[in-house]
Order: structure tokens, then C-alpha cells, then sequence
């Protein structure tokens, strides 16, 4: 095990990987910007650098800054946590060079996964179902329309170099698809520096279930059952559970070996996990793979008691897996809230602030996971996720009632401070909800009870933080309606050429 | 709050109120005065005052944030522009860029600070007389961290 | 913490009553002074204060506890033993033990408390004139909740 | 299930058994005393009964007080937490007697198992193997000394009133015994109205083992494995864990059966915990039975899944026993640390105050049960629990490091306010606890470097609370060194006779 980390992150999942480094007698460095310079994850640490201003770009994306704070402190390793560079396999490679362990896979098997075609092509090849639609890119207008009449409205134009929610235009008629094609790929270019873009059919009813899987440098992998992440709002997550509900034990099963199959594949290591959109017949259609600790990692950590920052450490140290697939023994139900600081009421607009009261649940199976405290300055420079309350219960419906209760003795107040708890309690009364049987389109039923949904378009990208963990739920057609063969193109440069930049 | 309230006690007490009544009563507060018994606990503000972060800080049990060499005091600095290594001299052996009772110009470069193998210059924001140099030569810096103090020009100096 | 005052209980009373003259003295104070025996408590403004405690207040989203029917304002108040249910009279269709406009003498019955089929009667612990009867008759009291209000005596009573 | 429960507590086991009665949809009364008015259950309590000032004979003590809150508020059950009414018969008579359910076992098995001796001789019958010593209550000194030179010095002379840490005195030699003696006596007449004491042999180096019994109203029980409380001080638990470490799984086996069936022998209902003395032979001794809820359940609800204060709830309303014997299936190891008010390095002097800090900890299978909050005045009234931090990991190690990761994060602080975390994470540093080889000699090893350890007397009984739960790990001696029998008398007089007034 390494002697000392450097923790490249902010907030939660800064504490949460400094708390899993005390847990295993790792000294911690913590780098941060000036706005941070009082947060809790600094007050804990045990060395810290002040690494640059309040933007993201100067401070926790700046990857010189932080491998230089790594050299003066001597930390061995780097530890990403999600959003920011979790996921930038350049800055994997700059860890390389300058002799530090970057925890997460390899730069090369970042760069393939990042690009979503790219990504695709390879679990293609793996056996993984792919979804039905276009995944080659389009290079006019006049190609995205013919793709778009192939698979047939709604569809939606991504972004190549996109993901996480980030550079997609949902489209509902041949006549929007020119402006809403030019426009994805204006964004593109900007966001990305890539404006490459593909059409797939939208398919807003669907469940995303996510699969966690953990693999050594040395060719082991397990998975750790499945998450369903289907409460969302414009691709952020809200609610998460673990193990995904109301599905067969035969899909469910299906899924995690399909899953652990592709990520070995590509020579996976470390905390991953792939993403699928499963239909009304159950059908899964793989979507993507994420290189790093999810948000919504502490459900699967309740329901299989097994500590996944702590197996990132002993995978990134070298260590054979810990863990034999029996092993892993699922138990009861876990649930999720993300607390963000935003107003339910005012379009979840950000509504940061003091925070003069603050005091999170407790009691029997309830873990919260927050940088916060009294007196705590909720920043605007960064990501509005404040707290996640997770709990468990023998049962789904008792481990909903257990959410309900934690969120209901969650209290937090500031001037101008709002929160989705409100938003989210009132997900939990939903019938649908409480059934298991929601798709991603419940919190647009909430939120617009008429009948015609207007899909919003992602928000534009924030700076880092949780923000890049949103994800994206959104594509994806079911079997075309007419009964012909869904199209899956797979696209013809190779990894390097896709190299997200 | 048991047994003996030792003057120490008392002058916690006497901080804590001090704070709290700073940090509830609007407005810019120029005197705080508070006794007990023998203890006293009297503070001026010099001029408009911010809301108290002095006492504030004084009485905070938690451990400090760890927050390496930022000058105590108000008087102008010059601060890294990123996180590296601080040196006074433009190479090993050649004379400081700058050195205590020097005059520095706006933009004139008083040392650099390495990081990742660039030489990033520093320089002055503003004129003043070096007063101080806040780090040793080839020490770490963290971002923003003062570097050296300046007082400004008097007249005299101009 | 215990019983007697401390000089910790007398800072307390001496801040509250700061900010409590503070919030309800119109215009912008200067400088307030307290003092308790040994126990001096004194703030001075620089410029005009606004009055900042109400907007403390209203931002306070903590659900007030569920005190129910204390009495708003200072005024002397007769307070049930125990927790029960309270009576006016000695017994259905009796006439009540006192009455608006009533003046009790130390020690007189109020009122009963029923509880678990115990009758407690309330006496008053000091001489006045009944002014509010704060709980209807046969209503639940919790222990400690005041029952009537009394103005105290003035020459004309007594 | 009910509709409304009234909790006659205060504290964190008030607002543990609020956050039940939410999950379960209960509507909750706290009654409370005029010093806990601001208290956190009082302010989550859907209603709440103010019943008398801050003294506890007045309040929390308050029998009929409490019932005309209940009657006033409409609850169908009292929950009586642990402390205070928990394990008063005559209270659970009332209950029954003004139309409530007492969450507890029925008023004459409360009765039988308060004496000691009865319990003792009660168990006897069911076949549990009772200590070596004396249980026969002796009406003079001589008495006394014969018992005493029978069994060996040092000896223990026990209230039969007592329990919980309460009425015991250690005795050396025969020259201490007659004023031990009538000291004893004469105290138990003043705490417990019932002045008969007898005498055992003490044994200082013995593991304080305890399982955890969970039976219904009709007949059917299960064991929900076991808790070591070794770590003592003057009989006060201060970290507890599930299950037993390092005793021989034959011997946490027969400890949960021999319990189990002893409760159920008596006609026990509810949520009990069974006793024991475990000798360096891991030879078991019987040592009480407590009928309520314990401040360390946590540990055992982290090792099971199983909600203790639920099923308490579910069974005194009636429904059969929810899990049966095969679904109880222990995972990993849990261990909870008690955070009290008191100055370690003071003799451990109660050391209250306002809270101007306090931030618990959380992350990962960690739980924090706490009435504490930012401003909480912790009040000099009441006991010294301020907090219980319980972890959980895979293995032993894993648990102790967590915890000690988590108290060294709990922030408290406040003027003349201490906390027992600084002499916790000793404990946790100490070689023969971390590998669970310590005793309840443990502490006072810790206290007392050098060889002779005096072992203290408990404290004088303070007002209910925690202190209530304190525990009875002294008495009990090995066979006799001579490999005599030892002596164990059984109470002429009959339960009633011995009742606990």
C-alpha cells in the first residue's frame, strides 16, 4: 500500500477518499483552491497545497499544479475521486511521467473508453448488446436525416467526444433535426474541441441500470451487482438503488456478467462502471463505461459490504484482488439521495449560501456522505452536490420508508439555501416509484404532469465536480416498431484516432 | 461549566459573547467591552470594521487550516502566481533578484517560481520597498502563498 | 451550570438584553452599556446600525417546539403542577374558582389538574388580579403551562 | 401495528425510537422535561407532552405523569427506551392497567428477572450454568465471611435489589469483609428499599459476553448472536462489538442456544439481552437478564440487518416473529464507541456544556447515534451519553481502524466541554484489545500502569439514563482453585417475594 495520496478533488468524494486513506494508514495530501481553503477535506488532511484560484480550470484541472503539489509533498499516488480529471486520460499519462500511480485504469485504456464510438466498437466486439441506431458519425445534415428516418423520431444527436450527459440535442421531428444537428455540433466544438456527432432514436422510457465491476492489474475482475440510476433530471441522477428492482434475476444476472465481460475486454482495472438502458421486455442496451468512482458508489458498498475506494487503493497499489466472486453476496436493498443546493421550485436553479443550520441524519443504516457543516459557505464556483444520504433495509419498501425518514430530520437552512429534498421526498411518494416500475422519464412527469413532455436539452457543462458525473440516460431506441434490423455502425478509426482531446 | 470557573473560563465566556454579539448586531461595531468580576474584555475596531473575524478566529478550537506563511499583517505582498519552488536568484550562485530595502517597480520580476520544469517569473504588482522576504530560496510554495512584503513608497522614496 | 448564577448566566442575561434593546430601540445606537454587579457588558457603534436581529429570525426555518399556550409577555401567570386536565370549578356546572377581574390572595385554589383520577389543585403563588384564564375548562395542560395571567395588586386593590 | 407510540425517554434513545416509529408510520409523542424542551426528539416529535421539571423523579421518572400524557395524546404504547422506567414492573403494570401497551416483556417477568437471585434461580431451572459462589442472601457478617472463605478472596458483595452496576462492593480479604458488608446493606436499603445482599466470588479478568434475544407473544424466539462489552469502566461499557472476538465458535454457539432457551423458558418477550462471564477456558457464566432495549443494540443491528427497535415494536403489537433462527446470519464484524461528557484526564468528572462545535462523523458503515447538535446544551441533569459511533467492516481489524478514523473526525467542542474519544482511541491502541485477547481488567490496566489495580466501587447512582444500562461484569468467579465444588444456592422465597420495588 502507498504511504501517502495526494486527493485531486473537492468536497465529498474528497472526505470519502480521505476517509478510506486513514482507514488504511495512508497519509493524505490534499490539493485545493483558494475558495476551499477552509473546507472540511483540508481541515482533515493531513498536508495540503494551495494549488490555484476558485475556477476549476486554475485550480483542480490544472494537472501541473497538482503534480507539482504531489513532487513537493511526496505523494505516491493520485487519486481522482469523479468529475475534474477522473476521467482525462492525458492527465493519467502526466501522472505516469512524473512516476505517480493515477488511480484508475490505464491512460490508454481511458483514452478508448472516453470516446463513446469508440467505446461502443469495442464492447461490440466483446459480445455486449449495442443499441439500436447510428453510432457512425454523420458529417452533413442531409446523412443524420437519413439516419434519423431509418430509426425513426424522437432521436437525439450526441456528441462523440461527448458523455456524461454533456452534448446532446434531443430531436422530435425531421424538421427541428438541421438546427438541432448544427447546433450539437457547434457545442461540440467548444466543449470539446471536437465537433463529431452520431444519431441514435431517443427512447425516453427506459430504466438506466448500471453495473459496478472491479478489476486488478493482473486479469481478475468481479462485479458487485447492478444500480438502478432512473431518477434523473436532465441527465443528473437523483435517486439511486442497488440492486436494481423489479427486474428478473435472469436479467439481472445477464447484465453483470455482460458487464465484467467487456470491461476485461480492454484490459479494465480498477472501479468501473458500465452503463445500460434496459427496455419494458428487458432488453439491455450497453450505453458506456466510466473509468471512475461513481457518485453513486455507496449503495453497492451497502448491499455487498464491500468498501470500493478502499479496493481502488490495493488495485492501483498492485494487490491481486481481494475479492473472489462468491465473495460478493448482495444483501438487502440500498437507496441513495443526492442533496444538492438547488431550488426545486425556481427550476432547480443553484441556491448556494451559508450555512447557519445544517444538521445531517443519523440512526440505524443511514450514511451520509457531506462536506458540509454549520457555518459552512455553500461555493457558486463549483458543483451543487452538498450531501448524499444513503440507507439500507432488508427490504426496497423499507428501505424507502428509511429515506423518507432520514431526509425528513435533514436540516439545512441558510439565507437563500435551498435544497432537492423536498423534489426528492416527493419522488418517494411516487406510485410508480414506490412500485419499482419508474423509467427515466418520472421526474419530467413530475415536474410537467401534462401529457406532452418537452425532453429538456442538457444544461450547459459547469465547472468539474459532480456535475461531470451526470450521465446519460437519453439515447436509445427499443426494437424498431416496424420489425426491421436496428442499424449499428461501427465506426472505422481505430482508438487512437477517437482519442478524446 | 462544572466545579471552578477559573479566570480562564471567564474570558472564554467573555470572547464567545464578545463574538456572538459582533456577529448578531448589525452595523459596523467600533468597541466591544465586556468584564467580569476581574476579567476584562475590551475591542476597538481601527476603522470601519468587518464583522469581526479577529475574536473569531481567536476562540476556534478547530485545528487551524495548515496554512504555510501568509503574512500576518495588511502591508502589500507579492504572492506565487502557482504552486512550485520558490527561487530568489535567476540561477544557483547569482545574486537575489531582490533583496531586503530594495525599491521594486510594477512588473519588475523579484524571483521565480519552478513548476514542472517552467521557470514561471514573478513580479511586482505595485512599487514599494522590500521589507521582508517571506521564503527561503528553493523552499515549496503553494498557490498564492506571499513571497515577499513591501512597504509603500513614501515620498522620500519616489 | 447548576442553580445559582454564575458569572456565565449573568454574561447571558447581560447579551440578551443588548440585543434585545438594540433589535427594539429605534434608530442607530451608539453605544450600550451593561452592567450586573461585577458583570460589565458594553458595545459602541462606529457609523448607524441597522437593525439586523429580525431578519435573523424570519430566516430561522428550525420548526419552533410546540409550546403550547405560553404566555406572551412578562405578566405574572399561575402555571399547572403537573400535567393533566385542567378545571375551572369544583365541579360540573359549579361556579368556576375565580374569574377575570378576580383577586386572588397567595395560596387561594385557581383550579383543578386532573391527573390519573388525582385532583390537584392549583394555587396561586402570589396575590393579583386575574386578568386572562389561558386554558378553557376540561382542556389537557402540560406540566408547567401557565393557566391564568394576573396583573399585579396596585394601592386601589389592596 | 399501532398508530401512536409515546416515547418515555430522552436523548439519542428517544430519538432512535422516533426514527423507528417513522420508518413504521407510527406517529410519535416524546414526553419530556422541562430541560429537554429545545431537544432534538422533542422537536422531530409529531406531538409532544411537557410532564414535569428537569429533576427525573419528576419527569422522566414520572409514572403517572407519563400515562396521563399518553392518555391526554391518545397513544396506544409507551416505549420506555433503556434507563429510567425501562425495567420498572410496576410501571409496565400501570401501563397495562390504563389500557397501554409497555413495550417490554410482561410486568411478572420483568418482576422475576429484576432479583437477581430469582433470575438466577430461574435459569438454574432452564439449565444455563450459573457462577461459582454464593446467591443464597446472608443476614449477617459471619454468614458472609463463611461464604467468602469458601469461594476464595477476593469476593464480591452484591445487592439482590441491584443490577446494572448498582450495589457491589469488592472485597480482598476477611479483614475488609464486615464493613463491606454492612456498607453494602445499608446502601441497598437506601437505593433499592431492600437491604439483603449475598457474596460471590470476583473475578477482574473475564470477558463480559452478551447475546442478544429477540422473542414473541407467541412462543417463538431467535438469538441475534453476540456482543463483547469487555471494555469497562467501573462497570460503565464504553466500546462494545458484535460478535465475540476470539472465542471458539462452539463457544458463541452455546452461549446464543443456552440464552436463548433461558429466555424463553421464563416466558420473555421482546427485545433481551442475556449475560455472561467468559473465563479464560471459555467456560460461560450466567449473569442477568436485561429486559429493555441496550445502548450497544447498534452493533448487533449492523452484524444482523435486523432493526432491534422495529421488531420490538412489531412484536409488542402482536405480529409473530418476522425472521426465523435460519435468516439470522451474522456478516462481518461491528464495534460502537460510547462518547460521554466526561474528562478522561479528571477521573472522567462529568464535563458538560454548550456545544459551540459539533460535527459528527460519516462515510462509509459508519452510524452515529446522537441527540447533539450545534448550541445543544448538554445539560448536568441527565446522564453522560452524549453520542454512540458504531462501525462495520469485513474483518475485526478493518472495524477498529474505521472507528478510530471516525472518532478522531467527530468535532466537538465547546467551553469546559470534554469527551471520553481521546481515551476511546487509547483503547483502541491497545495491543492485547486489538487482538481481542483484553478483559474487563482492561481499562483499569490502561488507568493504572502498575501492578496492584484497586478495583473501584461503581459510582453512586445518578438520575436514570444510559447510567442505567451500566453493566454487571465484576462478580463471578473461576472453579474453584482447590477444584472444589462451588457453592450455588437458590432463593427460598418466590419471585413476588423478591420483587424489585
Amino acid at each position: 500500500m502507498f504511504d501517502k495520496v495526494l486527493i485531486a478533488n473537492r468536497g465529498e468524494i474528497a472526505l470519502r477518499v480521505l476517509r478510506a486513506c486513514r482507514e488504511l494508514g495512508v497519509r493524505t495530501v490534499v490539493v485545493h483552491s483558494s475558495a476551499d481553503a477552509d473546507s472540511l477535506p483540508v481541515r482533515l488532511a493531513d498536508e495540503t497545497v494551495r494549488i490555484g484560484p476558485a475556477a476549476s480550470r486554475q485550480s483542480y484541472l490544472n494537472a501541473a499544479a497538482i503534480v507539482e503539489a504531489a513532487r513537493q509533498t511526496g505523494a505516491q499516488a493520485v487519486h481522482p475521486g469523479y468529475g475534474f480529471l477522473s476521467e482525462d486520460a492525458d492527465f493519467a499519462e502526466i501522472c505516469a511521467e512524473n512516476g505517480l500511480t493515477f488511480v484508475g485504469p490505464p491512460p490508454q485504456v481511458m483514452a478508448a473508453l472516453a470516446d463513446k464510438s469508440t467505446a461502443r466498437a469495442l464492447m461490440s466486439r466483446a459480445g455486449l448488446p449495442l443499441p439500436p441506431g447510428s453510432v457512425r458519425t454523420l458529417p452533413t445534415a442531409a446523412d443524420a436525416l437519413d439516419v434519423a428516418a431509418e430509426v425513426g423520431y424522437p432521436v437525439i444527436v450526441k456528441a462523440a467526444a461527448g458523455g456524461g450527459g454533456r452534448g446532446m440535442t434531443v430531436v422530435r421531428s425531421a424538421a427541428e433535426l438541421p438546427r438541432a444537428y448544427a447546433r450539437t455540433r457547434a457545442a461540440a466544438q467548444v466543449a470539446f474541441g471536437d465537433d463529431r456527432v452520431y444519431v441514435e432514436r431517443y427512447l425516453a422510457d427506459a430504466r438506466h441500470v448500471e453495473v459496478q465491476v472491479l478489476c486488478d492489474g493482473h486479469g481478475n475482475g468481479i462485479h458487485l451487482g447492478t444500480r438502478d440510476c432512473s431518477v434523473q433530471r436532465r441527465h443528473q441522477k437523483l435517486i439511486e438503488e442497488a440492486p436494481a428492482p423489479a427486474l428478473r434475476p435472469a436479467t439481472l444476472d445477464t447484465l453483470a456478467e455482460t458487464a465484467l465481460r467487456g470491461a476485461l475486454s480492454v484490459g479494465f482495472t480498477g472501479a468501473g462502471t458500465v452503463e445500460f438502458l434496459v427496455d419494458e421486455a428487458e432488453r439491455c442496451h450497453f450505453l458506456e463505461i466510466n473509468c471512475r468512482i461513481q457518485v453513486e458508489h455507496p449503495v453497492t458498498e451497502m448491499v455487498t459490504g464491500i468498501d470500493l475506494v478502499h479496493e481502488q487503493l490495493h488495485v492501483a497499489a498492485g494487490t491481486p484482488l481481494r475479492w473472489r466472486q462468491e465473495d460478493v453476496r448482495l444483501r438487502g436493498v440500498a437507496v441513495e439521495c443526492r442533496v444538492n443546493v438547488e431550488d426545486p421550485d425556481r427550476d432547480f436553479a443553484p441556491a448556494p449560501g451559508r450555512l447557519d443550520h445544517f444538521r445531517p441524519p443519523g440512526g440505524p443504516f443511514t450514511r451520509v456522505d457531506t462536506h458540509g457543516h454549520v457555518g459552512y459557505l455553500v461555493s457558486p464556483h463549483y458543483d451543487s452536490l452538498l450531501a448524499k444520504v444513503a440507507v439500507w433495509a432488508p427490504d426496497r419498501d423499507g428501505a424507502l420508508d428509511r429515506l423518507d425518514r432520514a431526509l425528513a430530520e435533514f436540516e439545512i437552512a441558510g439565507p437563500g439555501v435551498r435544497t432537492t429534498i423536498p423534489f426528492a421526498r416527493r419522488v418517494l411518494r411516487d406510485a410508480a416509484f414506490r412500485a419499482g416500475r419508474h423509467t427515466t422519464g418520472l421526474v419530467d412527469r413530475l415536474l410537467n404532469p401534462p401529457a406532452a413532455v418537452a425532453v429538456p436539452v442538457a444544461a450547459p457543462p459547469r465547472d468539474g465536480g459532480a456535475d461531470a458525473d451526470r450521465t446519460v440516460p437519453d439515447i436509445r431506441a427499443d426494437a424498431d416498431p416496424a420489425g426491421r434490423t436496428p442499424v449499428t455502425a461501427v465506426p472505422a478509426a481505430g482508438p487512437t484516432a477517437w482519442r478524446n482531446p | 461549566m462544572s466545579a471552578d470557573t477559573g479566570p480562564e473560563e471567564v474570558l472564554d465566556g467573555l470572547s464567545r459573547h464578545a463574538r456572538k454579539l459582533v456577529a448578531e448586531l448589525a452595523g459596523p461595531v467600533r468597541r466591544v467591552r465586556l468584564r467580569s468580576g476581574e476579567t476584562v474584555l475590551e475591542v476597538e475596531w481601527h476603522g470601519p470594521a468587518r464583522p469581526a473575524p479577529a475574536p473569531r478566529a481567536e476562540a476556534e478550537p478547530v485545528p487551524a487550516p495548515q496554512v504555510q506563511g501568509v503574512a500576518a499583517t495588511d502591508r502589500p505582498v507579492v504572492r506565487a502566481p502557482v504552486v512550485g519552488t520558490f527561487y530568489r536568484s535567476p540561477e544557483p550562485g547569482a545574486a537575489p533578484f531582490v533583496a531586503v530595502g530594495d525599491v521594486v517597480r510594477p512588473g519588475q520580476v523579484i524571483g521565480i517560481v519552478e513548476a514542472m520544469k517552467l521557470m514561471n517569473e514573478v513580479t511586482a504588482g505595485q512599487a514599494g520597498r522590500v521589507v521582508e522576504v517571506l521564503v527561503e530560496d528553493g523552499k515549496p510554495v503553494e498557490y498564492d502563498q506571499p513571497l515577499i512584503a513591501l512597504e509603500p513608497l513614501t515620498g522620500r522614496d519616489a
